[in-house]
């Protein structure tokens, strides 16, 4: 318990700063950015105190648990609860960790900003919402904290509201994600409607129970995964991740990396217990061909940002995938290791978009600084950028002795277990390898493209610098967690490629499965438990990483040969392919679809309207304007002198009509009063009668 | 009749009084401060009722507030050098057939009313009142006390949007 | 029965004093009961007046003594020895002055106005507790009666700027009132605190509630009742128009505020009220923060309680003489700052505080 | 002679005041100081019904509800009052008409 009330305190903290630091930040030295900073450092060092509690103890199944009343309606109590679990604890670290550092760079790259004091205090902020989606027992606390998340994000989204593309871009995220919280809340209505809890333990209780089960439940489940799609950035709701982008960089990476979209991950490892087979299926076909698709958008993009936007929501399909194909652990060490690459290639990115608006600043040139054809041979000016980016481009690319081989590999293996199980189910690990492959292709691209070859604005190339240590340093700090060793040690040895042996699936247990039963489902790490299971899925990891091996060494060398030696021209290639050029270009035209769709409809509607407008109503009033004129032909033919008296007399008796209302309408409340109280007089006279 | 009910009908007299010179005075500031005559009264009638508490919320509220409030929209709303404010009156023909129907009807129906009168001891309710009343507000009266929270806080942000100028 | 417990409620020591006396004298049956209370209410009336017009005698004294030595001279000297007799001299000339009131003015209100603006002064003086046994009525809501009683003050004094007719007085009332009613906030905020400390909303109960050494006086008893303890001294100084805090009577810009037009006995009924409310303002100081009339140290018990009182509350008083004539008046721009934007969020932070203390650490 | 029956006939007639008041008065301000009236009188009533028919605080409660109401109606009012005076330069009722127009 005590540990748990650590890590309330965790949770409260970045609260405390943000208090501070909204009310007083602009009066603090510094204008208060150390309270933050130092707070998260704190914080950093409470979670590795819990964390080292948790490796200490070694215990699969900790778990702490605290609930208390919060309020009370109409005899309904609604409780709210917090849990410390493995799971948590990993995820603590990894947030205050990758918060930290993002922090620290962020005291660099913010500096002299007007808002200076401000973004800390939403910095906090985020912080604070993110945690408590960690660390709430309970989908109520989790759903306030989630929209806490949509909130701060929203906020440092467009933190530089003064431009309208960043305003745009966090009304469009933060619309986006209701979009996927409205599927959230349905499928919280629908678990509270059936079990009257929102307590996980409680939730679970009734699955096991079948109080809660069938279409129901698979509905639930799909509807929780459809807040996720929104949170994670998943087709369809993909589209507000590239736009996120014009927020202040350390944002991107804090967005991207560790917090806000893996809170839907997160949220799915939380709920698996409710996933029925059909929900696990729309889960992984919609992680995969996430996965997929984003890749295929990212290998034509040019902006370093919008490339990296990519990727993540190519890499969270991954998440996403390996959640539906039943490797939960695999998914969450997947979610633990791109957070700090892709942490460290925004915060790189960062760098160099840094140094390229300072050197484009200088020699007054106003060529886009994010733009990645501008940039070229940075690798001798920016050497710590330059090392630390390759460890993650190497990292996110799965090449081996990274973290990211073990953990890319570990899904790929999954899928292919799975696909070997249900062969109907082949796309899948399609999705997987093609995706990988593809990564790696464009990963390299950036890479070459930005530190090799020779810089295109030759006139600004001396005024190109490194950037100062409080940006580099974390850097080196997240290039340090790029690296197989932290996830593979074990309790005796350090494994070199599989992360079956180490510290993360000892603790990491996936939950027993209630939703579905054994046979339709084995929803356990077994391939790494060859003794018991030698067959089939062990051979399918040994599969897995020669194929990964091979698809990912393809994609490396043919960027290669793409950008460094020249062998192979990219244009041609787009010149042979135009339409799937422009597509993956266009990325593949789904906001215009959007607005081919949801607006379009709206402008046919009202078109129908007006044509409704023009041709009915307007006939129709034509039409009688035509019978009146020939009806009054025919009434000229009558006798003038009777119709006259009948229109005379009409328009007599509306006058004296009009004169004897109008003494009512004087437009005086006090003389409707009196009417009001005489209404009043009446009624209760006759009622007594 | 008691010495008690000597008091109780002084504070009557005072409230009924003073609203009447409320409603009847021809200057405005006079009627302002017949108000606050009344307000008075009311309170007073309070601690007959052993509400001491309402009383004293009713006294800082009300005159402390709203006839201050009062006063002060009196004094900016018209022009302030002279002191002969008046008030007309209007369709007073039709007010006084409408007040005293409506006197006569309420009075009927007071004394037509057979009110249920239970016959129980009161305890010492009243005179922990405002440990009572705290108590209530944060257990059965919790909804209300936040509604009233969050209308006070509409109404001030209201007010202060509505009384900006708005040449800035 | 009703009456029975409206009775045991509200016939207090001071009436049970009075009965006592008219049976030893063999009148009480020759009046109904009631009349006793009225009698002994007038008393009590009567009683306050004369502490408030004797006080305000040497109060007067002491202030221009005060002044003079502060501002290096000597003040008063002729009349009598030191010039001790020459507040008495003032008072005499005050009543002996021709009653005048305005041919332009509001008469009813001219009238009525100081009488309200003393009656309030004077009422509030019943629930103090001066000693263990003397307090004229234990009312169990008495801090709450205070604060109420003393808002009364704010109509009384826009009757007085307004039935003058006269636009200095019209702006040292309206100036005024906004002043009383701004400060009334941080005042009523730093009173919760102290009230929230002892649990009790009754004077006497707070004051019982700080017995037994300095220490356990709520000004010490926690850091946020020391911090409210300044905000409702800096506040109440606010709300009685004392220096640094009397615009109102700025008399460069405003003459004498909405005293202008008045003099002679009128004006000295403001005067009394003014000096009655700096008395007041120094009794609730004490009996929330200084621990009423307790003792500082349990061994100095055997000195009577109401010479505590006395001396902590003249030392106030003195604090405050000794303020006017040291400090320079505000602007009032400043004076909104300082009630808005510094004394209300720090008593807004004491009382949040001040909870959290009762609830974390007591 | 403190009994149900006259704490309610004082609020009736308090209604009843302040209902003229509403009613006949032109200047808005002596409008808002009726309401005022009338929602002490059913105060009054709410307290005694509170004190003679249950011996619970309920009464109290719901009067110290209605007096914070009051105190939103009374701020809120008078800022109408107020624009109402600086668009139109009259606060008199009567000639505050520009829904006849």
């Amino acid at each position: 318990m005590t540990l748990l009330y650590l890590a309330i305190i965790i949770w409260l903290l970045p609260l405390l700063t943000f208090i501070i630091q909204i009310f007083f930040g602009n009066r603090l030295p510094r204008k208060g950015d150390w309270v933050v900073v130092g707070a998260m450092f704190i914080d950093l060092a409470l979670a590795l105190v819990i964390f080292g509690n948790v490796i200490y103890k070694y215990n699969p199944d900790f778990r702490a648990v605290l609930q208390f009343d919060w309020i009370s309606l109409g005899g309904q109590d609604f409780p709210l609860g917090f849990v410390l679990d493995n799971v948590t604890a990993v995820m603590l670290v990894v947030v205050t960790l990758v918060s930290a550092l993002i922090f620290l760079y962020s005291i660099g790259y913010m500096k002299g900003d007007p808002l200076y004091s401000r973004y800390f205090a939403y910095l906090s902020f985020f912080a604070f919402s993110m945690l408590g989606v960690v660390l709430f027992e309970n989908l109520f606390g989790i759903y306030i904290c989630w929209e806490l998340v949509g909130l701060s994000s929203y906020l440092l989204i467009g933190f530089w509201f003064e431009k309208d593309s960043a305003s745009d871009a966090g009304k469009k995220a933060f619309i986006t994600n209701r979009v996927g919280d409205f599927g959230m809340f349905l499928g919280m209505l629908i678990v509270f409607s059936a079990l009257g809890t929102f307590s996980l333990e409680g939730i679970k209780n009734g699955v096991e129970s079948g109080q809660l089960s069938g279409t129901l439940l698979t509905a639930a489940g799909i509807l929780f995964f459809m807040g996720a799609v929104g949170k994670s950035a998943q087709f369809p709701l993909h589209v507000w991740l590239p736009d996120a982008m014009e927020g202040p960089t350390p944002v991107s990476a804090l967005i991207h990396a560790a917090t806000m979209v893996a809170a839907g991950v997160y949220l799915i490892v939380r709920i698996v217990f409710m996933l029925t087979p059909v929900s696990t299926v729309v889960i992984a076909y919609i992680g995969g061909f996430t996965a997929f698709f984003a890749a295929t958008i990212a290998l034509t993009q040019n902006d370093i940002k919008r490339i990296l936007a990519y990727s993540t929501v190519s890499q969270l399909g991954y998440m996403m995938l390996a959640l539906g194909t039943g490797s939960y652990a695999a998914g969450l060490f997947h979610l633990m290791t791109h957070a700090f690459f892709k942490a460290l290639l925004f915060l790189g990115s960062g760098s160099i978009i840094y140094a390229m608006h300072h050197a484009l600043h200088a020699v007054n040139n106003d060529a886009d600084p994010q733009n990645i054809n501008n940039m070229g041979g940075l690798r001798r000016k920016m050497k710590v950028t330059f090392w630390t980016y390759l460890v993650a481009t190497l990292a996110i690319s799965g090449v081996p002795f990274t973290s990211g081989f073990i953990s890319k590999d570990a899904i790929l293996a999954g899928t292919l277990s799975f696909a070997g199980r249900y062969p109907q189910h082949f796309l899948l690990p399609f999705f997987g390898f093609a995706a990988a492959g593809i990564t790696a292709f464009y990963m390299f691209r950036l890479v070459f493209k930005t530190f090799f070859g020779e810089f295109k604005i030759s006139e600004a190339r001396e005024h190109i610098h490194e950037s100062g240590k409080i940006m580099t340093v974390p850097l080196v700090g997240f290039a340090v967690f790029c690296f197989f060793a932290f996830y593979t040690a074990g309790n005796n040895s350090i494994s070199l490629s599989s992360p079956g042996e180490g510290w993360f699936y000892d603790l990491i247990k996936p939950p027993e499965q209630t939703a579905m039963t054994a046979a339709e489902m084995p929803f356990s790490e077994e391939i790494y438990e060859q003794e018991e299971l030698p067959a089939e899925p062990g051979a399918s990891h040994s599969y897995a990483i020669f194929l990964s091996l091979l698809i990912v060494g393809a994609g490396i060398v043919v960027s290669y040969r793409t950008y460094i030696s020249k062998t192979i021209s990219a244009e041609t290639w787009a010149a042979m392919y135009p339409r799937l050029y422009r597509g993956m270009y266009n990325k593949w035209y789904i906001d215009e679809f959007y607005h081919a769709t949801v607006i379009k409809l709206i402008f046919v509607w009202s078109a129908l309207c007006r044509w409704f407008d023009n041709v009915i109503i307007d006939g129709i009033v034509n039409g009688s304007a035509r019978i009146t004129v020939i009806f009054s032909w025919f009434e000229g033919k009558f006798d003038n002198i009777v119709i006259d008296g009948i229109v005379n007399g009409i328009a007599n008796a509306t006058q004296i009509l009009g004169w004897f209302t109008r003494q009512f309408q004087t437009g005086r409340i006090q003389n409707y009063l009196v009417g009001f109280l005489i209404g009043i007089f009446v009624i209760i006279i006759f009622r007594m009668m | 009749m008691s010495g008690f009910d000597i008091v109780f009908l002084f504070f009557a007299v005072i409230t009924i009084g003073s609203a009447a010179l409320v409603v009847f005075s021809k200057k405005i500031t006079h009627a302002a401060f017949a108000l606050m005559f009344s307000l008075f009264g009311v309170a007073g009638l309070y601690v007959f009722l052993s509400a001491d508490f309402l009383a004293a919320v009713q006294i800082i509220i009300y005159i402390g507030g709203i006839l201050v409030l009062l006063l002060f929209g009196v004094l900016l709303t018209v022009k302030i050098s002279s002191i002969t404010i008046t008030t007309q009156s209007t369709q007073r023909i039709w007010g006084a057939i409408a007040g005293t129907g409506l006197f006569i009807l309420v009075l009927t129906i007071i004394i037509r009313a057979d009110w249920f009168i239970p016959e129980k001891d009161p305890g010492d309710i009243y005179f922990t009142q405002s440990r009572q009343i705290g108590e209530r507000l944060m257990t059965e009266y919790l909804l209300p006390f936040e509604i009233a929270s969050v209308l006070l806080l509409a109404a001030l942000i209201g007010a202060m949007f509505m009384i900006r100028s708005e040449d800035k | 029965m009703l009456q029975k417990e409206i009775q045991r409620e509200y016939y207090n020591k001071f009436v049970e004093l009075v009965v006592e006396i008219a049976k030893w004298l063999g009148m009480y049956n020759s009046l109904p009961a009631i009349w006793w209370f009225i009698i002994a209410s007038i008393v009590a009336a009567l009683f306050f007046f004369f502490i408030i017009a004797v006080f305000a005698l040497i109060a007067i004294y002491v202030e221009r003594k005060v002044s003079g030595h502060v501002q290096d001279r000597l003040g008063p000297m002729e009349t009598g020895w030191h010039g001790i007799l020459q507040t008495l001299a003032d008072t005499i000339k005050l009543f002996l002055k021709e009653d005048i009131i305005p041919a332009a003015v509001d008469r009813k209100l001219f009238i009525l106005a100081p009488v309200i603006v003393f009656m309030t002064s004077l009422a509030v003086f019943v629930v103090f507790p001066f000693s263990e046994k003397f307090v004229v009525t234990e009312l169990n809501i008495g801090i709450l009666y205070v604060v109420a009683i003393s808002t009364v003050v704010v109509p009384g004094i826009i009757m007085a700027g307004w039935s003058s007719n006269n636009k200095w007085s019209l702006f040292g009332a309206m100036r005024s009132a906004a002043q009383i009613v701004s400060y009334e906030i941080p005042v009523g905020l730093s009173i919760v605190c102290a009230v929230m400390a002892a649990g009790d909303l009754s004077m006497q109960g707070i004051v019982v509630k700080q017995a037994g050494g300095f220490w356990n006086w709520f000004i010490f008893s926690n850091p946020f009742t020391f911090v409210a303890f300044f905000i409702y001294f800096l506040a109440s100084l606010a709300e009685v128009n004392r220096m640094p805090f009397d615009i109102p009577e700025a008399e460069s810009e405003l003459v004498a505020g909405y005293m202008t037009e008045y003099s002679g006995i009128r004006w000295a009924f403001f005067f009394l009220a003014e000096y009655g409310n700096m008395l007041a303002v120094s009794i609730i100081a004490v009996t929330l923060f200084l621990g009423g009339w307790q003792a500082p140290f349990p061994a100095l018990e055997f000195i009577p309680g109401w010479l505590w009182f006395l001396c902590k509350t003249l030392f106030l008083v003195f604090v405050q003489i000794w303020m006017r004539w040291t400090l320079p008046r505000l602007r009032v721009d400043q004076l909104m700052y300082i009630c808005w934007k510094v004394l209300t969020p720090f008593a807004f932070v004491c009382i949040f505080g001040g909870g959290l203390w009762q609830v974390l650490i007591k | 002679m403190i009994t149900l029956d006259s704490c309610l006939i004082i609020g009736a007639a308090l209604f009843t005041l302040g209902f003229l008041a509403v009613l006949t008065k032109r200047n808005a301000i002596s409008v808002l100081m009726g309401v005022e009236l009338i929602l002490n009188a059913a105060n009054i009533n709410f307290v005694a019904f509170g004190f003679f028919r249950s011996y619970e605080i309920h009464g109290v409660l719901i009067a110290l509800f209605v007096i914070v109401i009051a105190v939103s109606e009374a701020a809120v009012a008078l800022a109408i009052v107020l624009n109402i005076y600086r668009n139109m330069r009259t606060v008199n009722l009567d000639e505050v008409d520009s829904l006849k127009k």
